[in-house]
């Protein structure tokens, strides 16, 4: 089981992550992976916090739960202190630095990007902030195929908006290229 | 042929889609988490393929809408959760009674109550067997897997019609809402419908067995009832045919076990350690065989229950015959745990392994325990 | 939080910033439009325009905006303030 | 009737287990009078029934018949008439199998418009269980529940159906059983849920604890008090008092709900 | 409000689960405030609410708070108040929780005319479970359960309690907070079952998929359709068509079910 | 002192009395044979002592009337038969989860469905323990006489109030329409109200333990849920304390086993042969066993269970040590066996008798199998 | 049993004594008091008075009253006659 | 348990024969007799067949059903049909005259008495019928103290009714002092 890679898409509820985590589990499924994917529920998702996991392997997947993150997105502050003392010091940790600031222990490797602003400022839609973070989440972890996961997108996105959403997703990798930042005040510090 | 390609799939969707593909055509629900998407699915598609979809008043009403279809001759099937399930169960009972096919899937959360809505757990397992005034047969399956909650909502739609008995398809949470990589397979999923050909001496409720259910409106004039009834459907009170009533419902179930009670066995042929569970445990369980048997060669087994009523009596017993300690981990305080010490007999140590904060048990937990014992 | 005080009107409104979820509701329906959304989507009051009405206080799907009596906001210290209430 | 009796009737379950006097068979009779006026095919009707002792009925009568649980009745026809809509579904129930277990269901099924002729044998009490108050039971009177006699308000139920949206209402009795039968076999033809309300002498569980005679005695005054619609049009709320008003009281047309959904899906009933 | 607040609210429980825009924050200010404006004792004081987003407002108010069982607070509430008549009672539910499963304690309550105080808070869908069509949502409006719209018609919820006998009915609505306190006081005085009936917006399960833009939006047209019973009376059904009818539709006298149950056993209320 | 004379009475209103002696002060229901005389009794007897009787429209709303009432400090009952049971099995859970004492009677009658509603059975004693769902805990006595209907009830009340707990009387038709001899006798019937002193840190579920209901309209603002909840009731889906939430529900029958297990032996000391029953068949036993033992001196003997749930487990424990045989006579298809077979672990074989055509097992059936094994 | 025929009306009533519970109903309710409770407590029709009208037969709860007409019952033999409905 | 006496009352459901096996019941109650009443219940009760046992005993009584009648009244035809055949030789069964004829075997002690016509002539209310019922078999039985009995019947009679029903059963006891006939053609005979 040493391939088994968890991702832990986290932020809140309205972002548009559980969608994505179903996006990225499909593009899997099409990249001929095994994939798992869960979510939390709760009356917390009315507009509270929104966590969902992507567990993929070569081998077959038995515990479908995320324990030991290999790749955590926090797409909002609150998520990010949440979730970020549970993760490992090897795992790829995305930022949105639209949303999340603030200091964090040296040993974690973060990485911020200006996600939902780009999406609005470079796009002019918000709403494919979920996507772009796609793009960015695997430029980073390079776990799926690209051209695979951009077709994959292209089928879940809402008719009409298929091209769209591609874009979303090819501009986080244009992010990711760019190399991240320590915009918005996002800076690798002893924890307070 | 064409290729058979695997997709993303829920648990919750696998289940609907099981029972379109087994015929199932009506679908009467109300709404509860976590089984809503088992309706959304149905609510989606049935209008599609000329079914009906109808969300009911409230589950009472479900159960009772759902029943009616069926002897309109439709395949039927109705999903809730706890709650709902607590007041299916009077209907639920009629069903037994009048011997008409229904499935009912219950994707359970974590109770007692309210409880916790969204968390999963495995409460509900003695309330499947037991829900129900009076004695009575019931076949519930626990699948583990998206594929599993796939077939075996075939098996129950098809072994339903078959014996003309509810067969209910006890998720959880955790399988009810998890996404996996499927492969559904292409094939013949209905049996054939038992009332294609009606004997020209048909009785409702023959004494001498399966009798087919001619859907009202065909000219056979029967009643059916709640109340005791003799073959032709007439209520009863007369001791002998009371006593003969029951067991009658309860002997189909006894003839056709070996199609009813599935399960399955992987690990050491002949372990110290048997680690016996259902539902999304089994996945946690097969972690742990995995590593200890496969990977070290440890004395380690699993056997999975895919159905656990009624229950896997033989399965159990034999098993206990060759382990020292049979580990149960259950999402609850400990329920079926009761029938596997039953059964074992004093053979084996029954050792129960609960967990019950609304989290999933988890491999090291297992693994912990089977260490314990090795 | 923006708890302002104006002359001649014998109360404020006094905006609780942790249980704002930002809808707008009170920006759409003050008839003063003496509230806007702020940089992180919470709503702030104009000190000027602001007429002490109250209808924004009805309005607020989240308690979060409250009227209160010029005195009794004086006197009463963190009693009444917002944080007291988180 | 005789040939009526041979074809609609279970001979051989006969006599059947209620009272002597009791109002249901009454009630049942018409019924069978009725559903062959119809002229509809034998084969494609159906009854439902609830539980009680009108609910028995069902197990007398030589069609499909579904003799369900306490209060359930509409909502088991519900599912067989959405799975089967070209069945004529008559469902029998007591008065306190429909009002009060069953009360939602009944209000759901006004509401949605399904075409099921609901049939209430309203003896103002629950037979079956030995004299119990129902909710159509008036204020006032005795039950074995309401010693002194009961303090609730009772239901006006076809004034509840109408408020649900039940597009026919009409109300007969067992004291005038041609006009029962007609109401019925309007009931029928009325494409939608329909409400006949049939007041019904219980002599033995009602009639007895309220010091109203024997069966002649209720079905007199039955007949005494019941007044037609039409006539009762002229009249003031004085004049009605203690009167209970006969008829089609209501009769609206409205989408049936069953075909809107058959239509919805492409598909034509029959 | 501010006072109101520290002590009507369990300000330590906020801020509150409901989404960003949702009504039920509004119509439980309205409450908040029509109680204080009652005068009433905060310890006679009892909120009871079903399970759905709105009955979640239970949690928040500062009284003795019973949230119980999908569609059954009536009947919960019904023998609290048998037990204790002194008690002023609120019962908080949603349109499914009130009119769906629970649809017959709703009209049993009416027609016993207990002194309860309903509050629908109708934001015509099941909010908490994500959006399925409710016996309250409107003909062809689409749900998760209903994705190309609902068939099935709607229940008038105040014509339904009406029919079975409720004594007070109102129908107010988030967009106009003011008007719905009142009609809470008015009904809060009213002895016997009382019926208001909260418009209310569900931007996330209901306005969303049927394209009805946001919170705002939502509370926009609710405010533009609203007209007042009184005006209502000089306009015609054309006329009235699209609007929706705000006020005190009726109030009527009649015996207080508790009260009538307590002065027959001899024992005064209070 | 007055003498305190017999009279003739019937179960029925045996359990009737018996809480009004316990201080039932309020009963709603909803009618059904074979219990209609329950409610017929407090209708007529209620009023008279200022206390509330109230018919609802259906049992769910008998059940949370009950709660409510019980909420606002009256002790309360309702009663009813399976189908009724069935009904009421979600606002069980309720009153289970939110520790709302009432004490709910089923008077039993042959299942499932509407079965034969006027033949006695002894079907509904698994659903007694596991009808609604979730993990919980319950307490179910099962009367074998008018007068254990009374004293059983009187307990049920008394421990439903200590323990805020949900009792469940189990009756059977036979013992609720009997009439018989008894004579009630005077004293002190109502343990203390529990909510008279209510402590200044009160919390309505502390977690040290049993704490007092302090009714609604006393200027404690508490909430209750049927949800998970905290110590001040507020809800919370937090696992730890989620799990502290269900164990504090089932801790508190575990620590006063004592007072809710009540089991009762007679016969031979060291018997080769026992007998395991409860309610109306623990009659026909005990004639056996008079004669057996008592007559004969053969060595039988007869545990009758007052309490079923939580199962006498240590009692069985010892039994099966002594015993070669245990029979296990019920009216019903095998229920209580299962438990009996599970703490018996082998050490005594475990014979099964039962009875399900709506009679009474006789003397005679008992006689004759115990004969079987001596 | 009483099977009566009468000229002029081509019907008559019959009356299943099996069935008849003897409620009185049909003896109260008969226009031309045709009717009368025998001995055993079982209807019974005076066959002059009778005009089968069958008012009766609505009335019956037990179903034990039919009206039977003449060229049906006359030719029909033990199959209308009430014996074959036991 | 040699003193076991199991009473049967057997008739038309209306005839009053559960409540004159309560009173029965009560009366043994009264004469410090162990006693135990049961009552077949069903819808058959509408009207159709009735059944009531009274078990007596000086010993504690277990086992609540009629097995062996000592004692057997039936009322109408139809419970004499069903239940002579059920009962030994030495029981006393007591038919009323009104409704029961017809012949029974040689072993049966069969006494027939006009116990209806008798309450509707001499005291011209057929109501009271059981209770003369209970006369006649208590003054053939002798299982209750009479005294006694008389009395009870008075506590359960309604108001005003007392004297009316003590009276019937007093009639009972002429009845039997009268001794038994064949009227109404019950007769002794080999069964066809
Ligand atoms: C769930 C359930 N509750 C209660 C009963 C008992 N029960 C049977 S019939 C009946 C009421 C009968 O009254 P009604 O419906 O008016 O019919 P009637 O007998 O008067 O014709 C009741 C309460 C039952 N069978 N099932
Ligand atoms: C017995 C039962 N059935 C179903 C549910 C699931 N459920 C919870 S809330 C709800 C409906 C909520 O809708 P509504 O009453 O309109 O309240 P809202 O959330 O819209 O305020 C449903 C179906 C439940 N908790 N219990
Ligand atoms: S108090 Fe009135 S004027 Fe001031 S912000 Fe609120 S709504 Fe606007
Ligand atoms: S209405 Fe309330 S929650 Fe909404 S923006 Fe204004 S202050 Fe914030
Ligand atoms: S109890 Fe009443 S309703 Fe039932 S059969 Fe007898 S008379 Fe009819
Ligand atoms: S889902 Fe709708 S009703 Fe529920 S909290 Fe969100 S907006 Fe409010
Ligand atoms: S048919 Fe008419 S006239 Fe003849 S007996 Fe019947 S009711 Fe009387
Ligand atoms: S109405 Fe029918 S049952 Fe009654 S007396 Fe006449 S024939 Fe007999
Ligand atoms: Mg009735
Ligand atoms: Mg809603």
């Amino acid at each position: 089981m040493g391939n088994r890679q968890e991702i832990l898409l986290t932020g809140a509820g309205g972002q548009g992550l559980i969608l994505a985590s179903i996006v990225m589990a499909a593009a899997a499924v099409d990249d001929n992976k095994n994939v798992v994917q869960t979510q939390s529920y709760g009356p917390e998702a009315r507009g509270g916090a929104s966590m969902s996991g992507v567990i993929l392997d070569v081998d077959t997947i038995e515990y479908p739960k995320v324990t030991k993150p290999t790749v955590l997105l926090c797409m909002n502050q609150a998520s990010f202190n949440k979730y970020l003392p549970k993760v490992g010091p090897d795992c790829i940790i995305i930022v949105d630095s639209t949303f999340v600031s603030g200091s964090y222990g040296e040993e974690y490797k973060v990485q911020s990007f200006p996600i939902t602003s780009s999406a609005k400022e470079v796009l002019g839609k918000e709403v494919v902030a979920n996507m772009l973070a796609l793009g960015v989440l695997n430029a980073a972890s390079g776990l799926i195929d690209r051209e695979i996961f951009r077709e994959s997108i292209f089928k879940f996105a809402p008719r009409g908006s298929g091209e769209l959403n591609q874009k979303a997703f090819d501009l986080g990798y244009s992010l990711y290229e760019k190399g991240a930042g320590q915009k918005n005040g996002v800076s690798a510090q002893t924890p307070q | 042929m064409p290729e058979t390609k695997p997709v993303l799939m829920q648990g919750n969707e696998a289940c609907a889609l099981g029972a379109i593909n087994a015929g199932v055509r009506f679908y009467a629900g109300y709404p509860i988490t976590p089984s809503t998407e088992v309706a959304e699915q149905m609510a989606a598609r049935l209008p599609e393929i000329g079914g009906v979809f109808i969300q009911m008043e409230d589950e009472i009403a479900s159960m009772a809408a759902v029943i009616g279809a069926s002897i309109g001759g439709m395949r039927t099937l109705t999903a809730t959760s706890g709650p709902g399930f607590s007041l299916k169960q009077e209907n639920l009972g009629y069903a037994i009674m009048a011997e008409i096919p229904c499935v009912v899937v219950n994707v359970q959360r974590m109770g007692p109550s309210t409880g916790v809505p969204t968390a999963p757990a495995q409460g509900d397992v003695m309330q499947a067997r037991w829900g129900t005034h009076g004695d009575h047969p019931i076949i519930v399956f626990t699948p583990a897997s998206v594929y599993e909650s796939y077939y075996l909502t075939i098996a129950a739609v098809n072994l339903s019609q078959k014996l003309r008995q509810p067969v209910i398809v006890l998720l959880d949470e955790v399988i009810g809402h998890m996404r996996e990589k499927v492969t559904i397979p292409e094939g013949k999923l209905m049996v054939e419908k038992s009332s294609d050909k009606v004997p020209s001496d048909w009785k409702p409720y023959d004494e001498k067995g399966l009798t087919p259910l001619v859907p009202f409106g065909f000219g056979h004039y029967y009643h059916v009832t709640g109340l005791f009834h003799d073959q032709y459907g007439f209520p009863t009170g007369d001791p002998p045919q009371v006593e003969r009533a029951l067991d009658r419902l309860h002997n189909k179930l006894e003839k056709y076990r070996d199609e009813i009670v599935l399960t399955n066995y992987i690990g050491h042929k002949e372990p110290r350690v048997a680690i016996v569970t259902y539902g999304c445990t089994v996945r946690s369980a097969r972690a742990v065989v995995k590593k200890a048997y496969w990977q070290n060669r440890l004395p380690v087994g699993l056997l999975s229950l895919q159905t656990v009523w009624p229950f896997p009596a033989k399965e159990i017993e034999a098993l206990a015959k060759q382990a020292d300690v049979i580990i149960v981990p259950e999402m609850n305080m400990g329920q079926l745990v009761g029938e596997v010490e039953r059964y074992a007999r004093g053979e084996a140590k029954v050792v129960p392994l609960n967990r019950y904060d609304g989290e999933m048990i988890s491999p090291d937990q297992i693994s912990e325990e089977v260490g314990r014992w090795l | 939080m923006v708890a302002a005080k104006k002359k001649s009107i014998n109360a404020d409104i006094v905006i609780n910033r942790t249980w704002c979820k930002g809808c707008g509701i009170c920006i759409a329906f003050c008839p003063k439009e003496a509230l806007f959304m702020d940089n992180s989507g919470k709503a702030e009051k104009v000190t000027e325009k602001c007429t002490a009405c109250g209808v924004c206080e009805t309005f607020c799907p989240d308690f979060a905006i409250a009227l209160v009596k010029r005195r009794l906001y004086d006197n009463a210290g963190d009693k009444t303030g917002p944080d007291a209430r988180q | 009737m005789e040939q009526l009796t041979q074809d609609f009737l279970r001979t051989k379950k006969l006599p059947h287990i209620w009272c002597p006097g009791c109002g249901n068979g009454i009630v049942t009779a018409a019924l069978v009078r009725a559903i062959e006026r119809t002229g509809f095919d034998q084969k494609d009707v159906v009854i439902v029934s609830g539980i009680g002792c009108s609910s028995r009925a069902a197990g007398y009568l030589n069609f499909n018949t579904l003799h369900t649980t306490h209060g359930r009745a509409l909502a088991f026809a519900t599912g067989l008439k959405m799975a089967r809509p070209e069945l004529k579904l008559f469902v029998i129930m007591g008065d306190g199998d429909c009002s009060a277990i069953g009360g939602n269901h009944f209000i759901h099924s006004a509401r949605r418009n399904i075409d099921l002729n609901a049939i209430i044998v309203n003896n103002h009490i629950y037979g079956m269980t030995g004299g119990q108050h129902s909710p159509l039971t008036p204020t006032g009177k005795k039950a074995t529940t309401a010693p002194r006699g009961t303090l609730e308000p009772s239901f006006d139920l076809l004034e509840l159906a109408k408020g649900a949206g039940a597009t026919f209402g009409a109300k007969g009795n067992a004291a005038q059983p041609r006009q029962l039968e007609q109401l019925i076999i309007r009931a029928a033809n009325h494409k939608g849920f329909s409400v006949v309300e049939a007041l019904s002498p219980c002599p033995i569980a009602y009639g007895r604890r309220n010091k109203l005679g024997g069966a002649v005695d209720m079905l007199r005054d039955m007949k005494e008090k019941s007044i037609s619609v039409e006539k009762a049009a002229n009249l003031d709320e004085a004049e009605l008092k203690d009167r209970t008003v006969n008829g089609v009281l209501y009769a609206i047309d409205a989408p049936e709900f069953a075909e809107s959904y058959y239509h919805s899906i492409g598909k034509e009933i029959g």
